[in-house]
């Protein structure tokens, strides 16, 4: 995609002083912005009003909007998604925040007979328009069930759209644009990064095409790096490690999980040829095999080598301790990287 | 299974204006016609699955008071029906379009081919009491607008006894009960879960009774007495408009027809015992009230009777004309905006498919 | 996997008459004489008692060995799965039943945060012997829900064993050999195959190996179609026409959808090297995703052509009238075949 | 929040023949020892988080009294106990190896490294409402299994106030009533989950007032009162032993902390909230108690105390002295038969982690 490259250029070029922002602080001007800008909006699930959340990513938004618009809900999310669609039905456009990856799975039922298919069901009279808030993945030490990684089990559902920011400046960006979908979305939040400060432009959201597909997040020839959420910025270490050695590495933030950038896709991998697609979700069906299917029939005639995919390991999401075993770290990545560079054709 | 009155709460919830008119001549007639059209169509659609013009049709036999009686109770100016499979009933009386609600049974379209929005009625749902947290969402939307003149439109919720199982039931009440939405969680506790009675569902055997833990008023009432059911529902209808919150009715009838047209009742109960806690018909029940009140007589009867068939067979002919939907339709609904991958998967279907 | 191909010579070379049941009477039996040799086997779930199931697959079993060992529960899929949990951990095996697929999606808290992960969690002292019985995918012209295709969420997940037969003979030994496992599975009937009568060998099941892995359901050379469940007899079809055009298709059956048989897939594609992978799910993200980026890696020097991928579409499933154009058709995998042996180098 | 000793339906419950012995001297003097050692814990492991020792603890400060008074009421050789993430002060109690209860919170292994099989104590588990229904179908084993000499072995399921608002817990206290099971469904109604209160959790104010609607009957009981807690659960516990079915009981107390090492309470209450919500210490209540029946004295509370700290220090050098587990165990724990898939990705890891 064409503007992807166009976004991450504007990045680089601009001139006025970027405001610095950590995602977190990035999503609430966001939600701030849209219950602002949009009456329908509200904001509800488990200790989103006085607390803030238990990652103050909705800090101060009660206070600001009332508690109509802002509220606690008892704790059982299938509640919170079944009313969250019951309001969509009314007109309202929910903004439910899921506390943790792994406490959405009490609303899988909800999530994908009812919110994926109302539109369907009903032919397009009750659209779904919801945006649905997952704090996403690991990578903080947390309890179980505190960093999964749904987003295989999320894109694979029809009717719903996935998308996972990978900076402060997209997270404010892309989820404006969500909320401004009239079908369900699942934004993503990866956990990890939420406290990492970054330049954030404001303004720059004009272009909604830009908003769409992935984005290139480092051009490089020698093979393309796929990533989303927090595992983009692990890439970039890796690229940059590899340059040391001469190694350039192109890094492709794939954004949308559902609908996926084929297109965006097939045009890095045919300048690379090689890809490796990083996830932290178990290996087995994850988004990656179909990132890997799609790539190995869009450049069958160009790819070098398999593509390897480094990803979790089919294992339940491990304690603190083995988190660094579990999730790819820049060593599993750079073998990853070493073995579609080496490869030769037997 | 005798079905008993019993109004746990009832002196919390007001009595309606509406009830006097509720039990005016006129009225009266109406409900009777429509009971005589609901078990019509419900019978001629029995038999249609048999002539293999549906694949299949989930009888309401026996739940017409219930059903009728309750969707009378329903202002479809402002309130919302969300219904489960089996309330044919309640959507005939609610004037959704019967020909386009029974495209669902002939395989055409999951969710039926109506209008939910112009009708108050959601779409036709399969999940057993997937619709009841939709009812409290909507009901708190309309708490969220403001009350009208008038006061709030109410969300009707229609569950049965073998819903209230599920652990969404329990999230939908505390949810409303938390909110004080005007929500009317409608119990029709018909006996039955396919095979499964309700002593073995519903520990305390009753749902009505479950209300009280959250701090909930509840009316538990005869089911197959139209106007009993008529009454308790306006009642409950007129406290949650008047932002009181949510109410519980459960509404004590008799599945007499198997669970579906390719479920064996024999299997699991006997023709005895469906007499016995069948109990009386329905709408024979409402026929003698309206004899002895003088209202009605034979050849209103007959003449009711004669329309029901005429509509039956007017539907029929509906459903017979109905075709097949395009299957471009497919990929058309699954969002409002389309995506390049579905756009590319429906251009290949067409290619492969319609060979264009 | 050498034991598929023994298996499947085995139905062509035997001399003694078969038993010719129907899947669902083959999974009956097969439940009977789990009941019989297990004291520990429970089997529950709606309607399975005196009704004997929607589809008569427990039918007789509670007569048989009485309300204690077969009994119906409350409507209430994620109580039937965690009130499984508990017996496994009081030492029974549960065999539940859950209705419909559609409908194992209330379940998917329970099965996914607990029956997956009990046996790490508890570091191997509480292992979860639960045989999770789902009547599964389409091809009945039912309600909604009432076919759909949960293989892709359901293998993703660390810590579950899935497995789908093809046909009577498949559905009683490997229900026999999945119920005998200390971990939990989740077989997967294809409903659409249940009154389909086959010979079925009751005494073939000696060789446990033989059960593990895919078979060689017809050998070819010219291209491999993968599938499972009911899709099998459909690619078998396909081959049947295929050959009057001299076009021979091998069809691996994969049968055990976690693990995947990477080693029976690389085999056969290595020699016709040519694959088509065949699923009534969803395409993003289904388990042909995985199969063609497995076979895309191991098979890479020797593919002739992309992996194509004949599935269900991104739509949610279509009610009975447009099933036919959902489920992959004679057509669809015709146009797959055609695609994989066009395929020239560009 | 005042708790009030409420008693749904406590005729029902048989008292049980242990009540006696539970007020002799000698336990009265065990279970202040066990309160002492575990408010020493649980203020230990805050010091812990705080210095970095372990990254983060759930403390239960304020739920002493119903942890240690339920946990003295199990019979650890047949019953069975399914805990959340708080239960800390029940494990303690029931002789679960503590170094290895902590290693949970040192995020050395999610379960935590003890035997729950040994312990009767089932592993750590943070799906809120997850377990609840794991003690029904244990128990409902326990009925199959059928009654030994002395009654059922019985399963107790720690919930919170939080916790009652999920589907599961519907459908557990459904099916438990339906079956049956000797279950008791302990409540920890401690006024918050995270910063919601009860009020605003828990429509009606009880989850004890819901057992009615099941037909169960419930114990709603001063959960800051040990006694109160310890004879509540032993009746509980013997209704549930003798095959009369499940029981709720519902322990009004209050969390004096933080939710978590990583909450801040000043967001939703205040200090004043806390002091006046809490009530008294139920130490001191215990002590005040003790004092007053001539139990104890203040050279009892010294050693206990005393050795209370003494415990928490070997407790400590056992967590800090606990390494982490070796990765391979990812790998190893998953299934009891490993598969080709999981053995291959073990390789890579070995190769690729531990270079070999
Ligand atoms: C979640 C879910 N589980 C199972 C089913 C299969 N099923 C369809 S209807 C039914 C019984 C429903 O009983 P009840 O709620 O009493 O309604 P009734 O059929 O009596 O009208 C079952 C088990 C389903 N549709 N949804
Ligand atoms: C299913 C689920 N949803 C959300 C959470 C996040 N969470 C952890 S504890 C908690 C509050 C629990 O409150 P309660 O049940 O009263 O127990 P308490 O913390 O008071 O002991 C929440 C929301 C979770 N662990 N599980
Ligand atoms: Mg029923
Ligand atoms: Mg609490």
């Amino acid at each position: 995609m064409s503007e992807s490259t166009k976004s991450a250029t504007l990045e680089i070029v601009r001139e006025t002083p970027l405001l610095q922002l950590s995602m977190q602080q990035a999503i609430n001007r966001a939600l701030g912005e849209i219950l602002d800008t949009d009456d329908r909006a509200l904001i509800f699930g488990e200790d989103v009003g006085l607390l803030g959340g238990v990652f103050r990513v909705t800090d101060g938004l009660q206070q600001r909007f009332g508690a109509n618009r802002v509220f606690d809900t008892p704790l059982a999310e299938s509640g919170i998604l079944g009313t969250a669609i019951g309001l969509a039905m009314a007109g309202f456009h929910p903004i439910p925040e899921v506390q943790f990856d792994g406490f959405a799975y009490p609303a899988v039922n909800q999530i994908i007979t009812q919110l994926a298919r109302m539109n369907y069901r009903s032919r397009g009279t009750l659209p779904m328009q919801v945006t649905l808030r997952v704090p996403s993945f690991g990578g903080i030490r947390a309890p179980e069930h505190h960093g999964e990684s749904l987003e295989s089990l999320f894109a694979h559902v029809p009717g719903l759209k996935v998308v996972s920011p990978a900076n402060p400046q997209q997270a404010y960006h892309l989820l404006k644009h969500a909320a401004s979908m009239p079908d369900p979305v699942i934004f993503m939040e990866p956990k990890a990064r939420y406290w990492n400060k970054a330049g954030v432009d404001l303004a720059a959201d004009e272009d909604i095409a830009s908003l769409e597909g992935s984005v290139i997040a480092r051009p490089g020839k020698h093979a393309t790096l796929i990533a989303w959420g927090a595992m983009v910025s692990r890439c970039l270490q890796v690229a940059e490690l590899a340059a040391e050695d001469g190694i350039e590495l192109e890094v492709l933030d794939l954004r949308w999980l559902k609908p996926i950038d084929e297109a965006g896709l097939a045009a890095s991998i045919s300048r690379t040829r090689r890809a490796v697609v990083v996830h932290e979700g178990p290996h087995t069906i994850g988004l990656g095999a179909e990132v890997a299917a799609l790539v190995s029939q869009s450049c069958f005639d160009t790819l070098r080598a398999p593509v390897e995919r480094v990803t979790g390991f089919d294992v339940p999401y491990p304690s603190g301790d083995l988190e660094d075993e579990y999730i790819p770290n820049i060593d599993r990545i750079l073998f990853g990287v070493q073995r579609v560079l080496e490869y030769r054709r037997g | 299974m005798a079905p008993r009155a019993l109004a746990a709460t009832l002196d919390t919830l007001s009595t309606s204006p509406a009830d006097d008119a509720a039990r005016g001549p006129a009225r009266l007639l109406d409900v009777y016609r429509m009971l005589a059209n609901v078990r019509q169509l419900d019978t001629s659609a029995v038999a249609w699955q048999r002539q293999g013009l549906i694949p299949g049709y989930a009888p309401m036999l026996g739940q017409e008071a219930a059903q009728v009686g309750a969707g009378f109770a329903v202002d479809k100016t402002r309130d919302f029906v969300f219904p489960s499979y089996r309330e044919m009933g309640v959507a005939y009386t609610l004037g959704v379009n019967m020909v386009d609600y029974m495209s669902t049974h002939k395989a055409i379209w999951h969710g039926g081919l109506y209008d939910p929005v112009a009708s108050h009625f959601a779409p036709f749902q399969a999940v057993v009491g997937g619709s009841v947290l939709h009812a409290v969402g909507w009901a708190h939307g309309q708490t969220l607008n403001g009350a009208s003149l008038g006061g709030l439109g109410v969300g009707l919720a229609f569950l049965g006894d073998g819903a209230s199982s599920q652990g969404d039931v329990h999230e939908a009440m505390n949810f409303a009960a938390i909110l004080k939405a005007p929500v009317v969680f409608f119990v029709q506790n018909n006996g039955w879960a396919i095979s499964v009675p309700t002593e073995q569902q519903v520990a305390g055997g009753s749902v009505a009774a479950r209300a009280a833990g959250y701090g909930m008023p509840a009316l538990r009432i005869d089911g197959n007495d139209v106007l009993a059911v008529l009454e308790a529902t306006q009642r409950a209808v007129a406290h949650a408009r008047a932002g009181l919150g949510p109410v519980v009715v459960e509404a004590m009838t008799y599945r007499r027809g198997p669970h579906s047209t390719s479920d064996d009742p024999g299997r699991y109960r006997t023709l005895d015992d469906e007499k016995i806690d069948g109990g009386e018909d329905p709408l024979r029940r409402f026929r003698s009230v309206l004899v002895e009140q003088g209202v009605a007589d034979a050849s209103f009867f007959d003449k009711s009777d004669a329309d029901a068939q005429t509509r039956a067979d007017e539907i029929r002919d509906g459903v017979v004309a109905l075709e097949s939907r395009p299957g471009s339709e497919m990929f058309d609904f699954v969002f409002q905006e389309s995506t390049p991958t579905l756009g590319a998967q429906a251009r290949q279907w067409r290619e492969e498919s319609e060979h264009v």
